[in-house]
């Protein structure tokens, strides 16, 4: 297996389904020429011409529904967006024409397309260049949402998305991009959608963490385990379908739950798994599930807010603390 | 020849408009004047009349048997709304029958065709059966869109036609994506797209024109300009007024067509719709309408007088078609009755089909979400 | 006090904020001259002239954008979107303008704005013309949520949403405009931002409802004090700042919770809400918090699918009974 | 007199460009073409020695400062973000200086100027310390935005400085409201708002311009044509690359400007904004710039030639000004060289100020959410 960056294992991604079918074509601001604005779409010009990837004006509502569009009759869009505080302007293709498509014309035409780019903070790019914007998409039915955390994990998931038949949002996020991983050779593999994944296994306490807040939870458990509580990190990957029954799982076995992500705390995520864990596993819980969020500010500037808005591994260890009553 | 040429229906340029005084370079538009455009179409109906001779006779009774079709059927989803068998909102075409029958009638059967929440016409025109359309309407399993969809989301696979679409301005970017694709995949089919007036002020018109004309999008944009987005008139909700015009800012083809005269309508989208197939490259088709019902049902209306919907009502299309054709000797009053009654035994039968139709399955509420459904238990 | 609809009651919010004054004004499509699609805003063209109730283009983002820029030095906008369905095309003005203005200037410019109009479903217009939204709104810091149940609250709260300094999401709901209710009298009545309203006092089981959800749990409440649960509704009216107080209070005493909406369950406000009782309350509850929230599919045109989409008194009863373990 | 004219840098329309041959009605444009280019800015030369004379020498030489004041501010910029003291993305305006400047001195103080994260150079031209702006890039609560904003988000209530703005086009339907706000309130205040030449492809410049024009609103909108967005050249984005054009599907006033030429852009948004203030109407200048450095300073903007580059640097907006004051005898070297001093140590007192500047306070992280908190228990 290759050690490779989640920026190569995207671009490999790409490179590949593109190969393998002539009707996946790439567009967004900056993916061409000028090789992606964070180089995930680095060499494909070369290699598949200006017919498949294509740069486009700053339009990002007219281009995500000529995506969809497109994707109504048989190709499959993967549009890019440059960062996806930018999809706000898309939203109403995204949610109005890609998700509601397949069900409004009595299963007609299914959307299959892939919304992708970074999502959550980056370096001190201020408060509208630093939303996480997961909450929002998976609220509504009809669509799919899926959140890498390692480099394997973005391969094989941009592949099944790609393949998917329906519209995927697909979040990565800009301080992840240089992160190394091994990732298995050949073309053949793929994560499948839908499928949450044990990142590490533990007994004390469960940490549900999304995208940026995986490597955090890692580091966490890494530093509890000294502190001698064994820590289960688990990855749900997809977040629309969301596979609680592994998180469920999880709580059985730890009573304890701390769920860790970048993105403000009101209606999000975090919020939809602890009232899922609630529901199924209530009488497994030996303490209220804890979120650690990012701060319900919008994003300051300064490097030492910035770092005060953003869980980071003292905080989630403090959680878990917490929820053991230690 | 592709060529599109605009023919002005009044004098362009020269009058006072929003743009105000002392603006050299800016295009200045005139309000709409009632009795110059009547004059005008009295013109416009000797035009018809000449392009009478260039259509296949079989062709020109097509088209007034689907105006007429589209009229009657609209007539009873009124009455059908008002005894409470269609819900929602009910967009009714009526007055406009010209747009969908003129425009659809120029294009191949692989050509696809979308349009907004006014639905009803275009997908007659493009050969849903009206049985399926009623049933829709009705909110039953038998629908176009099997129940899901109502009024204003009418699909059909079978015929490209690609819905109705109910927000504004949304199927417009929706258009050019399908255009993208004919291009890609080199198949010469065109992509047609309907939309009010009043959506050319939405900013993705904007957007989508661009694009078309920057990648050379085989896609007809057809305005249908009935002078009025609900309640608002045109004058009211754009500075200046002259849609056809629009394209300069993204040289782009234009040309402004009589809506009321559906071979005008069927002659523009035959140059516009080959120019998309043999050159590649969109067009904007202002047509000028009027519709003779409220914006929907529950629209009394107040914002215009009777007396201005009479004006317009004299060029009923259906009525300029039919007497051409009677002048022309290409239809007599036997002929229009026949037409007439097969369309009544028609929408007859689709009533029979809704109302038979059995509502959709409760189990269908969970369908049609995903064509990929991923079994996990987590559904919340 | 007169007995009023809803609707009424918005329409004299707006009369006597916009006399009171005269930096408020409205803007919307077919706000004026239509006097309202729901005829909220009947009169006001006459009363106020054309200066002060505007008529805009179809052009959502634009007129919000605007509505934002006039907010920032000094007038007080009223921005009606015909239903929030078409807010969507809005929302980077919403979320990126108005939300952030305040914090990105460093406490300089904030935006003393209200977007109003209706929320979620009406009457069969099928998926597009029947989301409800607030959710997403109050998902982001800088922004308040308020959300209505009678025509006394929708007039006081929407008199304080246009006085207050912040941006307000004011939802209305199409079904409800018809609703009647007494109201108190004169100008200085108004119901202060983030306070909940115990709209009906009970022992064994609480319902949180919102909106259309509140008429149907106090409907739920009559049916089950005849099978002898006696049932507390409260009302949070504001969504963005939550009163959690006043729940918790409520669930202290009863042990049961309930949350009954129209939303999509996914990252919906119930979820929120839940999580934030499993937080502070976890002690006190004597079953899972259930939620009972719209169904997780785009809304379907079909009367009899639409009806089984949403919730009922039904529905609610029977959540009641199953958090009861009846 | 406040009419506009149009004084065309290149000949408009012949050329071939993205419309394609055989389409009479519809606005063609050529490529930029730089020799032409560079000719005309030539005879654009004696045009600004022109205009020096119907100038005060003191505001000329105001003008100068500003520029040099915002180039040596910009390196000072660029040296302390290589030196990780700035974070963030910052984007510098260096080439692009007579636009803000120029523009800018033709405003009263109580205008309002609003434009994208491009920002620093119009904060300053407006007359925020450039201390404050410095100290806003190091993220200190000394900065004009308390730290909270960074180099994007530049915002000074005390100059009617309405920010910087993230969102490319966002600050158009902004800076319309801003003008909304001064016709309503009768203030004879004009709002302007700068933004680039790709943003003209956003919706909402659009949307914007219709509400502009249809209710007249005192609204200068400034597109800075810097002919990239990002790497992607206006060809290859725009369809109709003549942005000035744009305002005919508006009816609304234009201009094409110099940007080069401090002096022309004073004199074009003298025009525009007598128009705004005396008769309440919109105008769209366009301003044909250059950027000498990068998109930002993460760019290494493989996408232009260093010959384009040096090309544009021949007519540095500065040099050319500082080269008609010799020429008209209204500032010597020595004169020049004052300013350059002057500037030095403004630029040197801002970053030591910006260093000597505190991070925010912690607590900062929860102040000004809202302008009315409530406090309730419950927050999350
Ligand atoms: C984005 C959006 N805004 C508002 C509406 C409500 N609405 C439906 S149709 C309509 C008027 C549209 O007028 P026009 O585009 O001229 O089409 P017409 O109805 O005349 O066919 C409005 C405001 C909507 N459906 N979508
Ligand atoms: C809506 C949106 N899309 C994309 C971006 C990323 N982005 C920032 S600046 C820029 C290029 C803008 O070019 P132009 O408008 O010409 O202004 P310039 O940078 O040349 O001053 C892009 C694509 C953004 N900030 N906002
Ligand atoms: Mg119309
Ligand atoms: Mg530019």
């Amino acid at each position: 297996m290759a050690v490779i960056t989640m920026r190569e294992a995207l671009n490999q991604a790409l490179a590949e389904e593109m190969q393998r079918d002539e009707n996946v074509f790439l567009m967004g601001e900056e993916v061409a020429a000028y090789q992606g604005a964070y180089k995930v779409s680095k060499g494909l010009l070369e290699k598949f011409g200006d017919k498949r990837v294509i740069d486009s004006p700053i339009t990002e509502l007219g281009f995500a529904g000529l995506g969809v569009g497109a994707a109504m009759v048989g190709l499959r869009p993967v549009i890019e967006f440059m960062t996806f505080n930018f999809s706000i302007l898309a939203t109403d293709q995204i949610i109005n024409s890609a998700a509601k498509m397949l069900y409004m014309s009595g299963g007609q035409f299914n959307i299959p397309i892939v919304f992708r780019g970074p999502n959550g903070s980056a370096y001190q790019v201020s408060s509208q260049h630093s939303q996480a914007l997961e909450s929002w998409f998976a609220h509504f039915p009809g669509i799919k949402v899926v959140m890498p955390s390692t480099p394997a994990d973005a391969k094989g998931l941009l592949k099944s998305s790609i393949r998917d038949d329906d519209p995927v949002i697909f979040l990565e996020q800009e301080r992840m991009y240089g992160m190394k991983g091994e990732v298995p050779d050949g073309e053949d593999f793929t994560v499948p959608l839908g499928v949450a994944d044990v990142k590490r296994e533990g007994t004390d306490c469960t940490i549900v963490a999304r995208s940026l807040a995986v490597p955090l939870a890692l580091k966490a458990a890494e530093e509890l385990e000294k502190q001698n509580v064994s820590v289960e990190v688990i990855d749900p990957r997809t977040i629309r379908p969301l596979d609680i029954e592994t998180i469920i799982n999880s709580v059985k076995k730890t009573n304890r739950v701390v769920i860790a992500e970048e993105s403000h705390p009101f209606c999000g995520v975090a919020a939809e798994i602890s009232a899922q864990i609630m529901e199924r596993a209530f009488d497994h819980l030996d303490a209220p599930v804890k979120r650690l969020s990012g701060v319900d500010v919008p994003m300051p500037y300064a490097r030492n807010l910035e770092r005060l808005a953003l869980p980071d591994v003292d905080k989630i260890v403090a959680a878990v603390r917490e929820v053991s009553y230690m | 020849m592709s060529e599109l040429k605009v023919i002005p229906l009044r004098p362009r340029g020269g009058g006072t408009g929003a743009a105000g005084a002392g603006l050299a370079e800016a295009e200045a538009t005139d309000e709409i004047n009632a009795s110059e455009m009547r004059r005008e179409h009295e013109d416009r109906l000797h035009r018809q009349e000449e392009l009478i001779e260039k259509i296949e006779p079989a062709k020109l009774i097509e088209m007034l048997y689907q105006m007429i079709l589209i009229r009657r059927f609209e007539e009873k989803a009124a009455e059908a709304y008002t005894l409470g068998k269609i819900g929602g909102f009910c967009h009714l075409y009526i007055g406009q029958e010209a747009v969908a029958v003129g425009s659809i009638a120029a294009l191949r059967p692989d050509d696809y065709v979308m349009t907004s929440y006014r639905d009803h016409g275009h997908a007659i025109a493009r050969g849903t059966s009206p049985d399926e359309v009623m049933a829709e309407l009705f909110g039953r399993a038998g629908g176009c869109s099997a129940g899901k969809g109502g009024s204003m989301h009418l699909f059909d696979r079978d015929t490209n036609f690609l819905g109705g679409h109910a927000i504004v301005g949304g199927q417009i970017p929706l258009a050019t994506g399908v255009a993208f694709a004919s291009k890609y995949k080199g198949t010469g089919q065109v992509s047609v797209v309907y939309f009010g007036e009043a959506a050319v002020n939405q900013g993705v018109f904007h957007e989508s024109l661009n694009m078309a004309q920057l990648w050379k999008l085989p896609c007809v944009y057809v305005c249908e300009n009935n002078q009025y987005g609900m309640g608002t008139s045109l004058a009211r909700a754009m500075s200046q007024q002259d849609v056809s015009q629009k394209a300069c800012a993204y040289g782009l083809a234009s040309e402004f067509v009589d809506g009321m005269d559906v071979l005008a309508v069927y002659d523009a989208t035959c140059r516009a719709a080959e120019r998309a197939r043999k050159e590649s490259l969109p067009s904007l088709l202002e047509v000028r309408t009027y519709r003779f019902m409220g914006h929907s049902m529950s629209d009394p209306g107040n914002y215009r007088t009777r007396a201005e919907i009479e004006k317009h009502q004299e060029r009923d299309p259906v009525k300029v078609l039919a007497a051409s054709l009677k002048n022309k000797g290409i239809a007599d009053d036997a002929k229009i009755k026949e037409i007439e009654d097969r369309v009544r035994t028609e929408v007859e039968r689709a009533v029979k089909f809704a109302d038979e139709s059995p509502e959709p399955a409760p189990e269908e509420l969970f369908t049609h979400v995903y064509a990929n459904p991923i079994n996990v238990t987590g559904k919340p």
